[in-house]
C-alpha cells in the first residue's frame, strides 16, 4: 500500500460516499474534489450541479471557482443561477449535498457566517451561500472539513446551516421533510449522526489515527459508536485518480493548488 | 432604450451617489472596468448589492465607497476572505458598512422576482437557520391552498445593475453565453442597466433561444474590450488565476490596497491604462 | 431515469386511468403521436391539463377519455372552435366536463411554481376579471413587505406530462428549440415524464445555454419522427396549415368524428399507420 | 384614392395607433395583422411580442398560429412563455397590448368565455388566453373587432377581461395602475373612451360610414364626441403594404386567410 496523507484519505473517504448515478449539489473546495473524484473512479454516471449553472458538469481540472468556463464547457447544460436554485435543488432533484464549513457543532449544524457577536464579529466568515437551502431541499448531506477544535465547536456563535437543530426529532419538529447529514468525513475519521439522539459519533478511524487525536481535536465530549471501523485506506487506484487530478489541476491553473 | 456609450459617460449618467446597484456576476463575466470607473468618479454611499460579492465590491468597500453590501457570500473565489470587506465589517474601516446578509437562493429569487414586478418571492428555505434572527427582511408566508409556511423575501430592485456581456449589436442589444449567473434578472430588476460588451458586431449570430437582452431593455452598452479581467469572458480569453492570490496580498494591508487602488485605479484614466500599468509593475516586481 | 422505449410501452406504463396528464406545446412541438396512443390505448377519466388544447385534446375529449379539462384557451388556432370540447360543455356530449379555467398568466406561473416544487404561484392578475367568480382555486394573497393584494393561484403537478421534442442522444437528454413554450416547465413540474422525438443521435451538439432536458429528470424517451403533425418540429417540417381547417369540418360533427377518429386513429396501430391511412383518405377525397 | 375595404381601413387605421419604437404584445388575427402592418410601414422599429415566446418578431408572412416557425426564426430571440409573462409582460415592459374580443361593453371590459350563463353556455368561447393580464400590465390596450350589435353589447355574460368596469374610476379603484383602452377600432369608426365617464365614444367614423350605421351596430345607445372626425382614408402606401403582405401571406400558407 502506498503511503497517503489524512487529506488524502479524507478526498477518497467523501468521494466513496457518493454513489454512482447520484445527483450533486457541489461547492467549490473540498466537495468539489471528492465529488469529482468519485466520478473518475467508481461513480462515472454522477451528476454534478454546481450553484453557478452547469448541469452535469465534467471539469477536466478542479475549478478555482464555483464559474470556472471547464465547467461550462464540458457540462450537459448550463442553466441561469435562480433555475439551479428553484426548478432543481428546491425542485427536490438533488440526491445529496456536499457541503464544507468553518465550524460544526454535535448535532451537525454549521456556521459559516461570524466567529463572536453578528455585530461585531471577531472573524467575519464568507456567509451562507447556497448551504442553507441545500441543507434543506438536498436528499440527503455529506460534510467534509478537518477535524480541530477551532472547527469542531461546543457551540456555534451563529448557525449558518441546519443539521439536527438540539438533536432528536427537532429536524423533523422544524418541518424539514429530507435527511440532513448522513456523515462528516473529517481528515482523522468518519462521524455519522446516532439514529436516536442526532448527535455525530465517530464510526470510521482512518488508519494511523487514534482515539485519543479524535478527541483532542473534538470540542465537544466526542462519542465513539459501538462499533467503530478502520476507514479503508484508498486503494491505488484511487490515490492515482486523485494525484492525477491534482497534477492537472496544478498545471493547467500554472499554481500548486494542493491536494484539496 | 440603450445607447452605445462611453463607460465613462454611463456611469457619470446612470450611477448616483446613495444608489443601490448590483454589479452581477457568478465569476464569470464580472464588470470590473465598470466597478474601476465607479472608483474612478469617487461615487459614495452606494448600497451595493451582489450574491458573490469578489474583487470589485472589495476595491469600492476599502475606499469607502459603500455605505451598504446585500449579499449572500462574500469571499475571494479560491483563495479565501475578502480583506477590504473584512476590515470594513470588524473594525469599522474606512467607515462602518451596514451588512444585509441573504443565502444565495434567497437573493436569486429576490432578483427573479424582481424582474417579475412583484414586490416579494416566495421560496422555500431558511429553516433553522440564524439569519432571519439578524434579517428582519426574511418573512414567512402561508400557502392559501396547503398552509405550509414557506419563507417571504422582498424583491431586489437595484436603482442600476451593471453587467459584462460577450458582444452586443450595433443597435444594443446583448448576447452573452456560459456562466450567465443571475445577470439577465438583476438587468431586468433594475430601474437602468449598464451593459459592458468584448466587442460590437454587426449581427449576433446567436444560436436558438441564446440569452439575449434586447437594446430598449437596457439604459446603456459600453465597449470594454477585456472588462471582466481577472474573471473571464467565454470566448474570448481566460481567468487570470493568479490575480486572486495576489489580490489577497495587496487586500491585507490598508496602506498597500491604497497604494495600489491610487496608481492602478484612480490615477489612471480607464480599464485600458489599468491593465497597462498592471503590466508595468507585474514587470517590475518580477524583474 | 428515462428509458428509451416504444410510446406504446411509455404510454401504457406511465399514463392511467384518471390521473392528470399535461400535453403540452404551443402551436410547436404538439405532441401529437402521444396523444393519439392514449387515445388508442382506451384511457378513460382523465384530467387533461394544457394551456391552449388544441386538436388532440379535442378528439380525447370527444371520445370520452376525459372527465376534466384545466386550460386558459381552448381553440383551433388559426381556425376558431374546437367543435368536440364545446360540444361536450355545451350539451355534455359524450359525457359531461368538468371546466376549470384560468388565464395564460396564470397556468404559465403555476407551472413555474410546480416545477420549483412550491404549492402556489403569487401573480398580479385576474383584477376585475370574473375568472375568479367561477373557479375558486383563484384566490389572493398580501405582500407582507409592502401590503399589496396579488393573486395567489394553486402549483400545476401533473401525475403525467407529455411533450414533444427536436432530439434526444442515446442516453436520453433531450434537446428543444425555437418556441419551447411552457414545455421545460411541465416536464419538470410533473411526477412523470414522456418526451417523444424526431430522432436520437450520437451527440446533441446543443448550443450554449440550450433548452435541454437531462435524461434523470424524465421517465421515457420514445422516437416519433413526425410525432408533432399537423404541428411543426423546426428544423424537421413545417406545419400542415391545410389540417387545421380541415379538422374543423371532421370536428362538427358527432358521427363525422367518431368514424374518423376509429378510422384513423382507433384502428391504426401507431402513429406512422396514422398518417398512412391519412394519406390514403385524403388522395381518396381528391381522387 | 384606390377602394378599400371596411376590413382593411380598420386594419390600417388599429396600425397607425402603434407608435414606432412602442413594445407591443400582439395577439393572433387582426392585432396581428395591424401590428405587423404598422411594422412595414411607419414604425420599422416597434418590437412585437408573440405569447408563445418571440420579442422582437418581425414575421415575413402573418402567422396562422401564435406559435408559427416564422416568428422565432426572424425574432431578435424566443424565451420560454413563462418568461414572456412574468419578466416581460408583469415586469411592465410593454406599453401597448393589442386585444381582440368576441364581445364588448360599453366601458370596454371584454368577454372571450362564454355565451350565456357559465355552467350552462349557449356558446362556449375558447377563454380568457393572455387577456386579463395583459389588459393589467401593458401600458395601454388597443381593441380591434367588428362593429355589430352581437358583439357591442349592452351587458356582458362574462366579463373576462377588465376594461373600465362600471366606468369613471372603477378601474383605478379596483387597483390597476394602467391606462386599460385608450382605443376600439373597428370596420365602422373609433371609439375612444369618454375622459371622465370612460364610456366609449365614436370619435372617429371611417369615410362611407354614417352615424347611423354605428349605432344600429351597437347594443347600447351609443354617444358621440363633441367633435367626431372622418377616418384619414388608408393611404396608397398603407394599402400597398398591406395586400403584399396579405398575398404573400396566402401564397405561403396556400390558402386564402382574407384581408384579416
Amino acid at each position: 500500500m502506498t503511503e497517503f496523507t489524512t487529506n488524502e484519505m479524507m478526498t477518497v473517504a467523501a468521494a466513496r460516499r457518493l454513489k454512482n448515478g447520484a445527483v450533486c449539489f457541489v461547492g467549490i473546495g473540498l466537495p468539489s474534489t471528492a465529488a469529482n473524484l468519485a466520478r473518475l473512479t467508481h461513480a462515472p454516471d454522477v451528476v454534478l450541479i454546481y450553484e453557478s449553472g452547469p448541469i452535469g458538469a465534467k471539469p477536466q481540472v478542479l475549478p478555482l471557482s464555483i464559474g470556472d468556463g471547464d465547467l461550462a464547457l464540458n457540462a450537459d447544460t448550463v442553466v441561469a443561477t435562480p433555475e439551479i436554485f428553484r426548478y432543481w435543488l428546491q425542485g427536490g432533484r438533488i440526491n445529496v449535498g456536499f457541503l464544507g464549513a468553518a465550524q460544526i457543532d454535535r448535532h451537525a449544524n454549521l456556521n459559516t457566517t461570524v466567529i463572536g457577536p453578528y455585530d461585531r464579529p471577531k472573524t467575519r466568515l464568507p456567509g451562507a451561500g447556497g448551504a442553507p437551502e441545500i441543507a434543506g431541499s438536498a436528499g440527503e448531506i455529506l460534510i467534509i472539513l478537518r477535524q480541530s477544535k477551532r472547527a469542531f465547536v461546543d457551540r456555534l456563535d451563529f448557525i449558518t446551516t441546519v443539521g439536527f437543530l438540539d438533536g432528536g426529532d427537532a429536524r423533523e419538529r422544524a418541518g424539514l421533510k429530507t435527511k440532513g447529514p448522513v456523515a462528516v468525513i473529517t481528515d482523522l475519521g468518519i462521524l455519522e449522526p446516532d439514529p436516536v439522539t442526532r448527535e455525530l459519533t465517530v464510526t470510521h478511524i482512518h488508519r494511523g489515527v487514534t482515539r485519543e487525536q479524535l478527541v483532542a481535536a473534538t470540542g465537544w465530549p466526542l462519542k465513539f459508536a459501538d462499533t467503530v471501523v478502520e476507514t479503508e485506506p484508498p486503494t491505488e487506484t484511487e490515490l492515482t485518480a486523485l494525484r492525477d487530478l491534482n497534477a492537472r489541476t496544478a498545471a493547467a491553473h500554472g499554481q500548486d493548488q494542493g491536494s484539496e | 432604450m440603450a445607447e452605445i456609450v462611453s463607460l465613462r459617460e454611463a456611469v457619470a449618467g446612470l450611477i448616483h451617489d446613495g444608489d443601490q446597484v448590483a454589479m452581477e456576476g457568478f465569476t464569470h463575466l464580472i464588470p470590473s472596468a465598470a466597478g474601476h470607473e465607479v472608483a474612478r468618479q469617487g461615487r459614495r454611499d452606494l448600497t451595493l448589492v451582489r450574491m458573490t460579492p469578489d474583487l470589485i465590491y472589495d476595491q469600492l468597500i476599502g475606499i469607502g465607497a459603500a455605505r451598504k453590501l446585500i449579499f449572500s457570500w462574500g469571499g475571494n473565489p479560491g483563495v479565501g476572505s475578502l480583506h477590504r470587506l473584512r476590515e470594513a465589517v470588524e473594525t469599522g474601516w474606512p467607515h462602518p458598512l451596514e451588512i444585509e446578509e441573504h443565502s444565495h437562493a434567497d437573493l436569486a429569487n429576490a432578483y427573479v422576482a424582481g424582474a417579475a414586478n412583484l414586490p416579494f418571492a416566495v421560496m422555500r428555505g431558511y429553516i433553522g437557520s440564524d439569519l432571519p434572527k439578524v434579517n428582519p427582511l426574511l418573512k414567512t408566508i402561508t400557502c392559501p391552498f396547503t398552509g405550509e409556511v414557506l419563507a417571504a423575501v422582498p424583491s431586489l430592485r437595484p436603482d442600476v445593475t451593471v453587467i459584462h456581456a460577450q458582444k452586443a449589436d450595433r443597435r444594443g442589444n446583448v448576447l452573452m453565453w456560459g456562466i450567465v449567473g443571475v445577470q439577465k434578472e438583476a438587468a431586468l430588476a433594475a430601474k437602468r442597466t449598464i451593459v459592458t460588451v468584448e466587442e460590437i458586431v454587426d449581427t449576433l449570430e446567436a444560436p436558438p433561444n441564446a440569452c439575449i437582452l434586447p437594446h430598449w431593455a437596457l439604459s446603456a452598452v459600453c465597449v470594454e474590450p477585456g472588462g471582466a479581467f481577472p474573471s473571464y469572458a467565454q470566448g474570448y480569453y481566460d481567468r487570470d488565476n493568479r490575480f486572486y492570490p495576489a489580490w489577497d496580498k495587496i487586500a491585507r494591508n490598508r496602506d498597500t490596497f491604497l497604494a495600489w487602488m491610487k496608481r492602478h485605479v484612480l490615477d489612471t484614466a480607464n480599464f485600458a491604462e489599468f491593465r497597462r500599468v498592471l503590466a508595468e509593475t507585474a514587470a517590475a516586481k518580477e524583474g
